[in-house]
């Protein structure tokens, strides 16, 4: 199995983290009509007033930053990082810098005024979405057969929704809750469906892909991200009425051993040059 | 290397005057010479790939030539800068080399450059302590003169000192290390070859010389058949001749027990049992014999013994015998028999492989005869390709040296010390000779050698730990030994199991010129660069030994004591090769490589042998009066005396025990491997990729096992080399049978290494 | 122990490099003795503080541990034989003391760094003996140079500006000081760092040559701090990386 | 520097002739020798045919390195652009803007771009074009002992390359997105007598 490429995987978790936060927020405000948010005070504290507290804002700005400062890990010339916006015209790497770029200034801006209207949080989901699908699509390269289609895309918004909603919890409303509890159960199931059927689908196809389909298999951060990550999460949820705080950092840790096999466990094209294809 | 950078500046530099030295000329230095220009990054310009446009004028180009045992002997252009080596190639103006080397030619730039390499002179305290003291040159040679005086002195002679040589390095200049030994006075010397004598002695029987076609001729057959040769993996640029003679309806044979490279590109691959070759070669003969299908004029005019040959062929050989012996089915061999007898021409390569056997000499003559019958000797794009050195009628000034007044040998009579003695009739009418003793069996001789005993032994061009057979007998020989010199590259086991080790000079590094035994081009070495540390030349190493010698005991050596590798090189040149070569100078070499300029691109194209009866001769009393059979009869194989034959051939990444060891060849062979039958496999609980030992009751090797159908059922096939950071020696298996051939022109007979037998395990 | 913040260019450096260009050139124990005793004087004379605030001291311990105590003939002979183990051969060694050997992309010797250093040689109207022969980039050569440009800007910085020659003596500071700057903290920062450290970690290192491995490091990462100038910091950055490879 | 357009038409292109082809790894070191590689940096690299595809274990090998495509994943992966299609269709990578993403290594599906543990970047086989425009052969097709590898321009195949040649032989992955230029020549097997 190659390198799990850290950098990439802190990079792609954390930004989808921050583009579900960002993307229920705006989902929450639509549900808020009648002032139902503003008589409930949201769990951290810090007044009424529209969906995303400054608070909640700033978190989801501060873990942007951190998602981008990773992605310089990742380069062998971090002092070159700025160039990556050189090839909007071909290269999804560059389209992606540029949306999340975007993203993260938008993040920002909310988390320094404060209080986003309905504007800001729209701007700021739709980008982040439209950032989204540039990952989905950078990450789907043609010499990994087993990815070079939609999965990946598939994959990065329920890792979205599923961050989104646990860590959203901690910020929300009591109102907003069921509506996040609900879609938390909802990725959790479709992630579960996902992750399984996937894998089996590879099984079936051709050589690399059956190749990946066995290394994600046979590695303990597959099926640690199956059941930390989704598995338990979705018991739980069963079971309890509200999103509890932990939540968020569980699902995390599925969602970073899950991108890492994601990285290090699927096979390239060229590994069996000369062996049927 | 001194201690400070060189004149003006020497001790502390506040006291040096060169800095009160012009401070102009110093900033025209430092601002103009580029070096501040280069500042800002001078280590970090990555090497893009958007290079400058390439230009030759940017470069030195020196004429090289690869001085190893093989056969293509190619000839290298070599690129200069700032007296660096920036790359190699293949010279163009050959058209045998045709502008490309191989995988081991490309990587010499490694070879001259790499931190591995031995730098200085240095002395072991304590042989394979591994406490090594650097030398100067002159205590070096002084501690080796003192010590040759000191057994002169002690045994009246220098029989004491043996001198072990052989292929490592076939730069003309570099018999100077023969010389050197001659101009001490008569020596021990390691006599004969490893590599190809039975042969050579086989088609001196037959033909009188060992003498081939002009490879390139090979593309005029019209029947090829490769008998135990691998020349895709040792004789790459031979290979485009073969494809040439297909792409012109040529049908290509190889007969290989193991299904090789070359084996997979022939149009029918034949894996008899190994060592039945002569009976196959017979068996054909046979066919041909009943097929009528001999050329009667030839056998008739230009052979003896013809017909007796053809009654021990009807007496004692049958298709189907050979068929059992070979356990190739009788109608392949009547088939390819006829094919081959009826194709004008047809020729057979003879592998250096198919004679290390005991009974190898034997089967050549048999194929010879095979080839002779058929009236394909003398013929273009026919004969019994094996070898020749009709390229090499240079000077050898550097090897004739004579023995200084007084001394005393050995008494006796004096054979050949190897196929490329041109000493060897003068030696025999001497009062005095050297001491022969048997290379192929290196290690029992020394420890046999006495009155006296070898006390010195001069190693060069060779690395016997790796090349002579039986290593671990060979531990018990040098330990014996009083002191080991080792003239080298590279940190072997050899220099380990060394006293003195002396730096060598690469192919770049010296002037020396170069011919091959298979093709006909001859190749300038032009020094390059300058040697690397304190490499230096064999030649010189001779000179610098000589004035230590005459200087403790004037005229104790009559080695010149002042040498220049360039004047040496051209003391090799005479009218004879000038006319061979068509040129009138060495120097017109340095437009490129020349070809001998032959009555025709076949051997014995008049029919005139070498041989006492001046005729091909079927039957040879010569041969048998050197104890084999007059007739090419059939001779049986070694007994095995373990369950599974043992092959040890040449890899294509390493000849011998060079090249495997630089770490660019790393990138593509990083380890030796067995190579086994499933069949093998299965019976032994082997999965591929298994740790395995294989061992006989001279030694075992350790390593790891891939499993193939190119490898018969009953074989184990580990390829020679010397990795550096390995310890992997096949000497550890390999004993030192002798072949029944070669002690005629090569003063030893060849070793048996394919008559080898082993047995394997997981490890 | 007396406390001094060295700057480059003061008789504590020259000491060291003199002592060190000597000690990795020796040919043999008493090469070995006489640089190895010179380089404990040099720590004697001036003590091994550090001139870079924080450093921990370069001596194992104390400052005048490790002088050897030991002074025979076959303690400098062991450590001969060590010293042939770790830099000369005959067999391959751990630690080549040629800067192309570290910095090719390969290890190779007379690579780049080897035409660089010559380049800077001859600039300063030097080469090493032989040119081509002796690898230009052998630590000792690298010292050596250093030891000049030590004196040279000196020179240039006692030089008086009315006795200027042309070009002024300032063109000649900072030329002396971009060269040494490129020298000491560039080309040899890039190597010598990762030189030391294989060294070191090799089994059985002899106290007289574990201790000048210190001091050169030391001597090293000081001048280079020395020099260090916010234009620089990425190209020791872009050095880092080539360290980590 | 950027490297000059040339106006050869075509597609420039390795045509690799496994039947020819005797494993012997000399165009990979010529290769290295010209460019004096980092150990671990291969542009050339020999792989041998599975045994599914020749039957006999490393006797036929594809000689690859990169596949100057028509739709290059590295070219359209690279985010510095570092990547040039020439108009004789050789991919060029301009090291001097590299910033070492990797992008373009996970994107190809031959495995052509190397990352170059040294310089912290990217690099590959760039048709040794400084060659070309100097007139010469790559150092890989000038050093093949027996003319198994060939520069061609697919465009202008001779008749018999033309019938022989194939893109996606077993064992070399189809990719019509990326339309890599390399043709293969398929080997044929002896006939094998054995005991």
């Amino acid at each position: 199995m190659q390198n799990i490429e850290l950098p990439l995987v802190l990079f792609t978790v954390l930004s989808q983290a921050a583009v579900g936060m960002a993307l229920l927020l705006a989902v929450r405000s639509c549900g808020c009509a009648g002032g139902a948010c503003a008589t409930t005070p949201t769990t951290t504290g810090t007044g009424g007033g529209a969906p995303g507290s400054r608070a909640e804002w700033l978190t989801a700005t501060i873990v942007m930053g951190v998602a981008l400062l990773a992605s310089l890990f990742h380069l062998g010339h971090p002092e070159g990082a700025v160039r990556t916006l050189a090839h909007l015209e071909r290269a999804w790497l560059s389209r992606e810098i540029l949306a999340f770029g975007a993203f993260a200034v938008l993040l920002a801006v909310a988390a320094v005024t404060g209080k986003a209207g309905a504007g800001l949080r729209g701007a700021a989901a739709l980008v982040g979405l439209a950032a989204l699908y540039t990952s989905g699509m950078t990450y789907a390269p043609p010499a990994m057969p087993a990815l070079h289609n939609a999965a990946p895309l598939g994959f990065f918004l329920l890792s979205a929704l599923l961050l989104g909603a646990s860590f959203g919890s901690w910020f929300a409303g009591e109102g907003s809750q069921p509506m996040l509890r609900a879609v938390l159960l909802g990725s959790l199931a479709a992630a579960l469906a996902v992750y399984v059927i996937v894998p089996c689908v590879w099984a079936s196809g051709g050589t690399v892909m059956q190749m990946t389909a066995r290394a994600w298999l046979a590695s303990p951060l597959y099926w640690a991200r199956l059941v930390l990550g989704i598995v338990v999460p979705l018991v739980v949820m069963i079971r309890s009425p509200r999103i509890p705080r932990w939540m968020g950092p569980l699902v995390l840790l599925g969602e970073l051993a899950g991108r890492a096999v994601f990285f290090g466990a699927t096979v390239h094209a060229a590994v069996n040059l000369g062996i049927p294809y | 290397m001194s201690d400070s950078l060189g004149a003006p500046s020497r001790g502390a530099p506040s006291r040096t005057p060169s800095y009160a030295m012009t401070r102009r000329s110093f900033l025209k230095g430092l601002i103009a010479s580029g070096a501040l220009a280069t500042l800002p990054c001078g280590l970090l310009t990555p090497r893009s790939a958007s290079a400058a446009p390439f230009n030759k004028a940017d470069f030195q180009i020196f004429r090289n030539a690869c001085p190893r045992n093989c056969y293509d002997t190619c000839s290298i252009v070599t690129y200069v800068k700032d007296g660096v080596v920036r790359f190699v190639e293949g010279a163009p103006e050959s058209t045998f080399t045709a502008g490309g080397l191989c995988v081991k030619g490309y990587a010499y730039p490694r070879r001259v450059y790499s931190p591995d390499r031995i730098k200085y002179p240095m002395v072991q305290d304590g042989r394979g302590s591994g406490n090594w003291r650097r030398v100067s040159w002159d205590e070096a040679m002084e501690r080796i003169a003192r010590k040759l005086l000191e057994i002169k002195e002690k045994d009246g002679n220098l029989l004491g000192l043996a001198l072990t040589k052989y292929s490592g390095n076939f730069g003309i200049t570099n018999y100077g290390v023969e010389g050197m030994m001659s101009s001490l006075g008569y020596t021990t010397r390691l006599v004969g070859t490893p590599c190809w004598p039975a042969g050579i002695d086989a088609q001196n029987y037959d033909l009188g010389d060992m003498w081939c076609n002009d490879p390139e001729d090979m593309e005029k057959s019209r029947y090829v058949i490769i008998w135990g040769a691998n020349p895709a993996w040792c004789s790459v640029h031979s290979m485009k001749y073969v494809y040439a003679a297909r792409d012109r309806g040529a049908k290509i044979v190889v007969i290989d027990p193991v299904l090789t490279q070359t084996a997979a590109k022939g149009d029918v691959a034949w894996q008899p049992e190994t060592g039945s070759d002569g009976a196959l070669a017979l068996g054909m003969a046979r066919h041909v014999l009943d097929l009528g299908l001999v050329d009667r004029d030839f056998v008739a005019n230009n052979a003896v013994g013809f017909e007796e040959f053809a009654a021990y062929l009807r007496n004692n050989v049958t298709v189907d015998w050979a068929a059992e012996k070979s356990g190739i089915p009788a109608d392949e061999i009547r088939r390819v028999a006829e094919e081959f007898a009826t194709a004008k021409p047809a020729t057979i390569w003879i592998g250096y492989g198919m004679q290390r056997h005991v009974n190898g000499g034997a089967a050549v003559r048999a194929i010879d005869a095979l080839v002779a019958m058929t009236g394909n000797v003398g013929k273009v794009g026919g004969g019994a390709r094996y070898g020749h050195l009709q390229t090499w009628g240079f000077n050898y000034h550097a090897m004739i040296q004579k023995a200084p007044a007084g001394s005393t040998g050995f008494v006796g009579k004096a054979g050949p010390k190897g196929e490329f003695d041109v000493t060897a009739g003068a030696a025999a009418a001497a009062a005095y000779t050297d001491r022969a003793l048997n290379i192929n069996k290196t290690a029992q001789e020394l420890l046999d050698a006495q009155n006296p005993p070898v006390r010195v032994l001069w190693s060069s061009c060779k690395n016997p730990f790796a090349q002579d057979f039986d290593r671990n007998k060979l531990e018990k020989a040098f330990n014996k030994l009083e002191m080991v010199v080792s003239v080298e590259q590279f940190f072997t086991e050899t220099v380990r199991h060394s006293d003195i080790v002396l730096p060598v000079t690469t192919l770049f590094e010296e002037w020396t010129v170069n011919a091959s035994y298979w093709h006909y081009w001859v190749s300038l070495n032009e020094q390059a660069i300058a040697p690397l540390h304190e490499a230096k030349s064999n030649i010189e190493i001779a000179a610098l030994l000589s004035k230590h010698m005459n200087r403790l005991s004037p005229g104790s050596c009559t080695y010149p004591q002042d040498i220049d590798t360039k004047e040496w090189m051209e003391k090799e040149f005479n009218k004879g090769v000038y006319e061979l070569l068509g040129i009138s100078h060495w120097q017109d070499l340095r437009k490129g490589p020349a070809k001998a300029k032959m009555p025709s691109s076949a051997s014995w194209s008049d029919r005139k042998f070498k041989t006492p009866s001046g005729k091909y001769e079927f039957r040879s009393d010569l041969c048998a009066s050197h104890g084999h059979k007059a007739l090419p009869e059939y001779k049986e194989g070694r007994k095995a005396y373990a369950p599974y034959r043992l092959l040890t051939p040449h890899s294509k990444f390493a000849i011998h025990s060079q090249f495997a060891n630089l770490d660019w060849m790393e990138e593509f062979q990083k380890e030796p491997f067995v190579y086994l039958n499933p069949a093998l496999a299965k019976a032994k609980g082997i999965a591929d990729l298994d740790t395995v030992r294989v061992f006989n009751p001279t030694g075992e090797v350790k390593l790891r096992a891939k499993i193939t159908n190119t490898v018969p059922g009953d074989c184990l096939l580990v390829y020679e080399a010397w990795f550096r950071k390995l310890d992997f020696n096949v000497q550890n298996l390999v004993d030192d049978e002798s072949a029944d051939m070669g002690a005629y022109k090569t003063g030893a007979p060849g070793v048996a290494i394919h008559d080898q037998f082993a047995d394997v395990a997981r490890a | 122990m007396n406390h001094i913040f060295p700057t480059p260019g003061t008789p504590r450096d020259a000491c060291l490099l003199r002592a060190l260009r000597d000690l990795f050139s020796a040919r043999g124990a008493d090469g070995l003795r006489a640089a190895s005793l010179a380089l404990d004087a040099c720590r004697t004379m001036f003590g091994c503080s550090r001139s870079t605030r924080g450093a921990p001291p370069c001596a194992p311990s104390g400052p005048l541990s490790g002088l050897d105590t030991i002074d025979t003939p076959d303690h400098w002979r062991t450590t001969e034989y060590a010293f042939n183990r770790l830099f000369v051969g005959p067999m391959a060694v751990p630690a080549p003391p040629y800067a192309s050997a570290w910095l090719e992309t390969e290890p190779r010797l007379m690579g780049e760094a080897a035409m660089d250093v010559r380049n800077l040689y001859h600039s300063l109207g030097y080469a090493v003996p032989d040119e081509g022969a002796t690898p230009d980039d052998h630590l000792s050569f690298e010292l050596d140079a250093a030891l000049a440009l030590l004196a040279l800007r000196e020179a240039a910085n006692a030089a008086p500006p009315s006795s200027a020659p042309e070009p002024s003596p300032s063109t000649l500071a900072t030329d002396t000081q971009e060269a040494w700057r490129w020298l000491v903290a560039e080309h040899m920062g890039a190597w010598v760092p990762r030189f030391v450290q294989h060294a070191l970690a090799e089994p059985d290192v002899p106290p007289a040559i574990a201790r000048a491995l210190a001091m050169l490091l030391c001597w090293q990462e000081d001048a280079a701090a020395a020099c260090s100038t916010a234009s620089i910091e990425e190209t020791i950055t872009g050095m880092q990386g080539r360290q980590d490879a | 520097m950027t490297t000059q357009k040339t106006s050869r038409p075509g597609q420039r292109a390795f045509l690799v002739d496994v039947e020819r082809c005797i494993g012997c790894f000399t165009c990979a070191m010529a290769c290295k020798n010209y460019y004096q590689q980092e150990t671990g940096v291969v542009w050339r690299q020999l792989y041998p045919l599975d045994e599914a595809i020749y039957p006999h274990r490393e006797r036929a090998f594809f000689s690859l390195a990169c596949n100057h495509c028509e739709n290059p994943a590295c070219l359209n992966a690279c985010p510095v652009k570092a990547y040039e299609k020439r108009e004789d269709g050789v991919v060029v990578h301009h090291q001097d803007r590299c910033i070492g993403c990797g992008n373009c290594i996970r994107s190809c599906p031959y495995g052509a771009p190397r990352y170059n543990p040294v310089l912290k970047k990217a690099e590959k086989c760039s048709l040794c074009h400084e060659r070309l425009d100097a007139g010469e052969q790559p150092a890989c097709v000038q050093s093949c002992p027996v003319r198994a590898l060939r520069l061609v321009d697919i465009a202008a195949l001779s008749t018999a390359d033309a019938a022989n040649a194939v893109q996606y032989p077993a064992g070399y992955p189809e990719m019509p997105q990326v339309n890599p230029s390399t043709r293969f020549i398929m080997p044929r097997t002896p006939r094998v007598v054995r005991r």
